[in-house]
């Protein structure tokens, strides 16, 4: 007689429409939906969250959300959303943003930083892909320097000045309880970023002050090369700009 | 080639296959026909949606680059025919993509050819290569264009990868033989 | 006897190679030859003997395209 | 409640809110709306309800779009630099149909402009200012109890076509101070708003809710593509065009020369009627209470009686436009307008006696 | 220089500044424009140009107001979300008196809307979106060459008026390609700008330049007053509405019916008319080139012909509205808009055929 | 034979209208612009300098000043319209900004961070009166903790979250040469101060990179205080919130 | 106190003393009249720049709070004497403060008078109530409201501060004494 | 001999005492009774004969009322 059980595979709060909706070739959105996922999942968050997405590719993850849900919302604004959102709704109700780093750190920027000074009960998650994905690769404020971009031809360079390290300037602010930085480029990262994810989350239910995780994220097709080259590069050369871990990690704001 | 106008749709899914062919078209008419417009239907193209784009190429003066129903339509990707067959006018033509063709044209008003693109390409030596062949069937069935014209386009614009330029480039004579048929 | 049995659905399946490149055991990898309808190579679950049902490559699949189940007895 | 108190029409708006029970404000200073903010500021955390100072305008009206999301009556007030930055969002909301009710207390522009009174944002407001041409209702209060009661009325019509109502004031109105009855209006019951994010364990039928706007549009939201979303759209623009008309009419049954004015200018034009009136001079007025929609039948009926319109607003000449397309032609139309301010600092307005000099230069011979 | 290339509208966006010899470019990511930016980050730097990618609309239009302001001609481009971040800098550059060159290629709205073409910022791109208004010319290109042609008289025009001009492309414009002819425009000659903030050392008369807006206008400001301010603005409309007017007019002599259009849509009507025409309908067409000021001359003298009007725009009505009040009650105007789109999804767009559809529906019996 | 020297008074770049331009008592608005006319005068900048001033009552020091000006330029932009004039007109010109704390880090917060992440070649000076004084006292994200203002009547609290400290955000940017915060509070600070202006002045002269200048200034009508008393309030309450100092000063970025 | 309408401006500079007067006067006038209104003009008030308001209370309904010409000006800034002289009415009233006065009134249909309020009230204890003096010398001048309407509210809005009350009743006393002049 | 002289333009002093809280010389008062135009109490240089010309009351007066002088000699 034989026992199957199932492992892992498609996390529950992830909805399947009839037809596969398009992504490029080892986008890493996905992904990282599939961290919040899982981790709303284990924490048990299905019933009482709500999902802002951001404009970017990612989108697609507030429309895949078996969650409450709205995206997308005004560019760079979805901290201002979900600050509404929480203040009206209580503790009870979980918000989290999902949004890129062009909407997150660039038009986003006030957003962002005016609810980590607020100590704002949400979460924000930003997939840094280096680029605008969406509107076809573009320089994003997180773009490397010499980094080449359909608006950074000759590489990125002091005309465009110098990238930023949101985790890190997140981290300043003094409402912020945590803030963190992880990649899906190996099994034990994507664990890693797990727990920050678990943590950034387990801030809100705590209602102990604002949350930010910020996870490095593959695009293959605005960075012309192949998906497994995209881990690679993320490793050799986004890690140093952008180096994972925890920049912020309070028990309390005061 | 006598006649003064002509109009043609290519339609495909996501990347720029169906895009890049119509371009090649469009192009390579500019050197016959003073009046070319090319417009592309891209509606999230990195992210796999479907994309067209329309191909004018006339001695006359383009009114619109934009019309609903053209004289040929080539379809790049099969699950595309639906959507596309209406758009072709009465006595137009419509080449086809089999692989995974699983509609029927019900239209009795039209001709129909059935292309092996992905499948010879492949054989060819890269399925991307799909696209120019079936350009290439266009331009076999319709001679509308001096080939020579398209292939120097496709010289300019893959002259830094020459192993890509010469499947490219089987493939558009080999889509030439198969629309000749 | 435990074995790990994946399932891949072709259908979401982009060719992108993330599950091949970490399966620790080398159990998957993408096909030479098969393509999905979009016209990308599948990944192709080659080794279920080797397979322990660890997981990764599900973890790491982008596109939601992987099941992985662990089968007792038999 | 049926108080009476002493207060100007920006304090009038706080209390017009709170009898609409409203549950937040968002909202960041500008003169000349800051009693406005200050109000909520003071009165309503301590009625259980929310006040937030954003970080800017494009912050509030995002706020608000939140607060929309989940089914909560919300407002801002701003006036008219803040209003440009709501642009986007609120062109977002109607998109989205979600309500949220905006007083713009207008001030002089363009640019920076003066930070008193104006009636220079009628176009932006009532022709839609955003991108993508949609559509909201607008009320012009001329009184501090009207802006009470149309504060009301306000959060209903957001609520009747969960679409941004607009409550378009200006400096004078804002500023000037007038006793108003504390009255609760009663309108019609209005479905629940079963499409509110809350948390699908908050709802009976524990199925998520997705609102969507934009490319994104897909089966599950509400309108699942976007020809769908533009028929709704249009759809409900047409019944608020047809329903939502609202204006006063006084005196026109032998009026020759008819005023069409809102806001302060309309307080302005009846003073100078009734003066004109007094010297038995045969003028009416027509004051839209709405400005989208706007009361352009009765204006036709008007024009094809014969009569001349004076169009008196604040401005470069905006409305002016809506009287020019009702009348079709059929009446001539002149205008008192920012051009015929008394003085030349920022202070100056239109007074009743440049309109009253007006009427009798259009009445004379 | 006349050289003959293959670009689309959004290209020829580039070549026309280059040719207009644009200084710089400052401007952010949106479909369906990209094009347009990335055709200055690769272009304008090998030519000691500067491109300026910014973090947001908001900031582009603002790095266009201090550009402007040194004297240098300065544009951004955008598609219509970021078109209605940019609204209360516009504003405020009217007010300033600086130019500027705004490229606006449609998207469909409201709200996130579709990444593809329409024509739905008519309203705020015409009649001001901002607060306080004002008024700036808006071209309207319906081809790829146009697009190039009109770059150079958008420039021109700016400095002409120190007031910021709109070119109003759209999707289907800035994204089909055509053949165009590369040729430089000559302009009558302009004054200096004498008023550009350089450092007074660098100016013969070593005095300082004060640009000032607001109410902070003072004795030494350009407008010393508010009212001043108000009489040279008003005064600058009227300039540019009794001046600017451009249209295109065909076969009105013996026409029935009239199609009004411009951008993608013009192109529609015209092959429309053409396949009418063949068919021996009369039928002919007025399309706007400046759509503010709109060519309402025209259109009130066809409409005491006794022509109808067929507006063909790809909303849901809004230079009817011009058409409207151009034509003064004198005729039948119908409207083919949004609507009438073939397809449902966001590549829906107003086909010839369904104009053409409409053209005999109106001119039958 | 008597000799009379000047040595102080009015400095030269400040122009004087036929009427004096209405100002609170003891709003130090003018002290902040005296300093940098001074500065300016003593590095003989004011033939290439344009001043660009935000909304703020401060604005009255563009109009003031005998050098060329904008203002008020939109509500927090400032950063964007002056990055615009020194690309356009290069090293040469000394591009300064006027701003308010409401205006440079609440609805300015973007157009501050970014121009500091690139390096831009511009000096900001932002007057912290630890509210919005033009509008009539409302909370600015300066606002003390337990400070009442017109929107704060109860004092502001963890409903409205902390203050955010510009100079010390600034800093962390990578395109930031120089940041500091100075006060006006004693003759010492005075100088202090002046030493700070004309150092953020003097990296963009050397074309290092951003530079940033915080300066604590009283704001009595809307404090509640005699003028006296609030250069008081500042030592003794805004100094602990925001301390006076260097917080970065790089000879070069890289 | 038989008439139906009053309108009168309070004119000053800077501060909020003209509008504190007609404030005053305003709330006052509600217990009498059934229409009141009370229209602020502030340009930069916290900066020093002129400030004036119109009250008007009424039997009838008012249609404009905003009128130009009205039947009183209490000018509580010398100063702005200029301004406002040619807002009264033909009959009307002027009362302006004498520290400062360099204007002449030129018209001769109305009534002016002089009052020395900022140099009163400094006798009285504080500059500061100069314009309660200036309101009570408007009403001892019109004696369109009975003042101890004017004296309740005084009391509730400085309640708080006796002493500043006491010198503001003192000050609104002898105003009306030097109107009743 | 070397004296301060201290120039305070009237219409400019807002009465705020900044210069006199600041005068090391306490050369410099707010007075008691002379307002300017705008009812301000008004500062005066009280102590010529102590002033040392140091400029502090110019530096810390925010509306441009001082002018500060050294004279030498007589
Ligand atoms: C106001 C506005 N400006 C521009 C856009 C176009 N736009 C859509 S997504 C996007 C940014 C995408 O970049 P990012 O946030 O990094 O997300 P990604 O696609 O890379 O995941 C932009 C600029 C928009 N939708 N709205
Ligand atoms: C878009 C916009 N919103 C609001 C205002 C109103 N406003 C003028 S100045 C100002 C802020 C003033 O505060 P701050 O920058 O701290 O300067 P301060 O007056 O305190 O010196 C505000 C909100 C405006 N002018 N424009
Ligand atoms: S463009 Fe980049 S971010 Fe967008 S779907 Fe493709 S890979 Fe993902
Ligand atoms: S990771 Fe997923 S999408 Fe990528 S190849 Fe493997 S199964 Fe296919
Ligand atoms: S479950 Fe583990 S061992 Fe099995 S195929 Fe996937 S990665 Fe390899
Ligand atoms: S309100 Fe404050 S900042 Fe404004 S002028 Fe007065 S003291 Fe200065
Ligand atoms: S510091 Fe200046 S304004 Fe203040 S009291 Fe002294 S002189 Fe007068
Ligand atoms: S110069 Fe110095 S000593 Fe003389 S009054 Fe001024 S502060 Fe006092
Ligand atoms: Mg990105
Ligand atoms: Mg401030």
């Amino acid at each position: 007689m034989t026992e199957r059980r199932r492992i892992t595979g498609t996390p529950k709060l992830k909805i399947e429409l009839p037809v596969p909706v398009g992504a490029c070739q080892g986008c890493q959105h996905g992904s990282v939906g599939r961290i919040i996922w899982e981790v709303l999942e284990e924490l048990e968050l299905g019933e009482n969250t709500i999902w802002i997405g951001g404009v970017t590719c990612g989108t697609m993850n507030a429309f895949l959300s078996d969650l409450d849900a709205v995206g997308p919302v005004p560019h760079g604004r979805a901290p201002d959303i979900g600050s509404a959102m929480k203040r009206l709704l209580g503790k009870e109700t979980i918000i989290i943003t999902y949004q890129g780093d062009g909407d997150a750190i660039a038009i986003g920027t006030e957003s962002l930083i005016q609810a980590a000074a607020r100590a704002e009960r949400i979460t924000v998650f930003m997939a840094n892909n280096a680029n605008y994905g969406t509107t076809g690769g573009q320089m994003a404020p997180t773009t490397l320097m010499e980094q080449r971009t359909t608006t950074t031809p000759q590489g990125r360079g002091m005309v465009e000045g110098f990238p930023i390290n949101t985790a890190e300037l997140v981290a300043q602010l003094r409402g912020t309880a945590y803030s963190a930085r992880g990649a899906i480029t190996s099994p034990a990262n994507y664990q890693r970023t797990k727990k920050y994810v678990k943590k950034a989350l387990q801030k809100q239910i705590d209602d102990i002050g604002f949350s930010f995780v910020e996870i490095l994220s593959a695009c293959p097709p605005n960075w012309g090369k192949k998906p497994v080259d995209c881990l690679k590069w993320i490793d050799d050369e986004m890690i140093s700009q952008y180096p994972l871990g925890e920049f912020r990690d309070l028990e309390s704001l005061n | 080639m006598s006649s003064e106008r002509f109009e043609v749709i290519f339609a495909g899914v996501g990347g720029m296959g169906a895009l890049t062919a119509g371009q090649l078209l469009a192009e390579a008419a500019l050197a016959y026909y003073p009046c070319v417009t090319w417009y592309p239907n891209i509606t999230t193209a990195r992210r796999n949606a479907p994309a067209d784009c329309i191909v004018i190429y006339s001695k006359e003066v383009i009114a619109s680059p934009l019309i609903h129903r053209v004289g040929a339509a080539v379809i790049i990707e099969s699950s595309q025919l639906r959507t596309f067959e209406d758009r072709v006018k009465p006595g137009g033509l419509v080449i086809v993509e089999t692989a995974g063709l699983k509609d029927h044209v019900s239209r009795r008003d039209i001709t129909v050819k059935k292309i092996p693109g992905l499948e010879t390409a492949l054989r060819l030596g890269n399925s991307r290569a799909a696209n120019l062949l079936m350009l290439g069937a266009y331009i076999g069935s319709t001679n509308t264009l001096p080939p020579e014209l398209i292939e120097e386009k496709l010289e300019d614009r893959f002259s830094k990868n020459k192993k890509v330029l010469e499947i490219n480039l089987r493939a558009f004579h080999e889509g030439i033989r198969l629309g000749h048929n | 006897m435990t074995a790990g049995e994946v399932l891949i659905k072709e259908d979401f399946c982009l060719g992108c190679g993330y599950c091949a490149e970490f399966c620790p055991t080398k159990s998957i990898a993408i096909s030479p030859e098969r393509f999905n309808s979009q016209g990308h190579l599948l990944a192709e679950f080659i080794h279920p003997e080797t397979c322990n049902a660890c997981g990764i490559c599900a973890w790491m699949c982008p596109h939601f395209a992987i099941e992985v189940y662990k089968v007792q007895g038999g | 409640m049926n108080e009476r108190i002493f207060v100007n029409g920006n304090e009038a708006v706080g209390w017009g809110a709170l009898a609409a029970d409203c549950r937040a404000f968002f909202g960041y200073p500008i003169t000349p709306q800051n009693e406005v903010t200050e109000w909520f500021a003071r009165e309503f955390p301590k009625r259980g309800r929310i006040f937030i100072q954003t970080s800017s305008e494009t912050a509030s009206i995002n706020w608000l779009y939140g607060g929309a999301c989940v089914g909560a009556r919300v407002m801002t007030s701003t006036s008219s630099p803040g209003w440009a930055l709501m642009q986007e969002t609120i062109s977002h909301m109607v998109n989205t149909e979600v309500p949220c009710v905006v007083v713009l207390v207008q001030r002089g522009g363009p640019g920076q402009g003066t930070t008193r009174h104006a009636q220079m944002d009628y176009a932006s407001a009532t022709w839609g200012g955003g991108h993508g041409g949609y559509k909201n209702i607008v009320l012009t209060p001329a009184s501090a109890q009207e802006v009470h009661d149309l504060m009301q009325l306000a959060f209903y019509l957001a609520d009747k076509y969960c679409n941004p109502v607009i409550v378009l004031s200006d400096g004078i109105i804002g500023t000037m101070m007038e006793p108003i009855a504390l009255r609760e209006i009663n309108f019609n019951s209005l479905p629940e708003k079963d499409w509110a994010l809350r948390g699908k364990g908050r709802r009976k039928d524990g199925q998520r809710r997705l609102l969507s706007s934009g490319q994104g549009l897909i089966p599950t939201s509400r309108n699942p593509n976007y020809l769908t979303l533009l028929h709704t759209l249009h759809n409900k623009f047409q019944q608020m065009a047809a329903h939502e008309i609202r204006y006063e009419a006084s005196l026109l049954e032998d009026a020759e020369l008819v005023l069409v004015a809102f806001g302060y200018a309309a307080r302005a034009s009846l003073q100078a009627m009734n003066w004109a009136r007094a010297e038995g001079i045969k003028v009416g007025m027509i004051r839209p209470i709405t400005v989208w929609p706007f009361p352009s039948q009765i204006v036709k009926e008007e024009a094809e009686k014969g009569v001349k319109f004076l169009v008196v607003e604040d401005n470069l000449g905006q409305m002016v436009m809506d009287v020019k397309m009702a009348s079709e032609g059929k009446a001539a139309i002149y205008l008192v307008s920012a051009l015929d301010r008394h003085e030349a600092m920022e202070g100056g307005a239109i007074y009743p006696e440049k309109v009253l000099e007006k009427i009798k230069e259009l009445t004379a011979s």
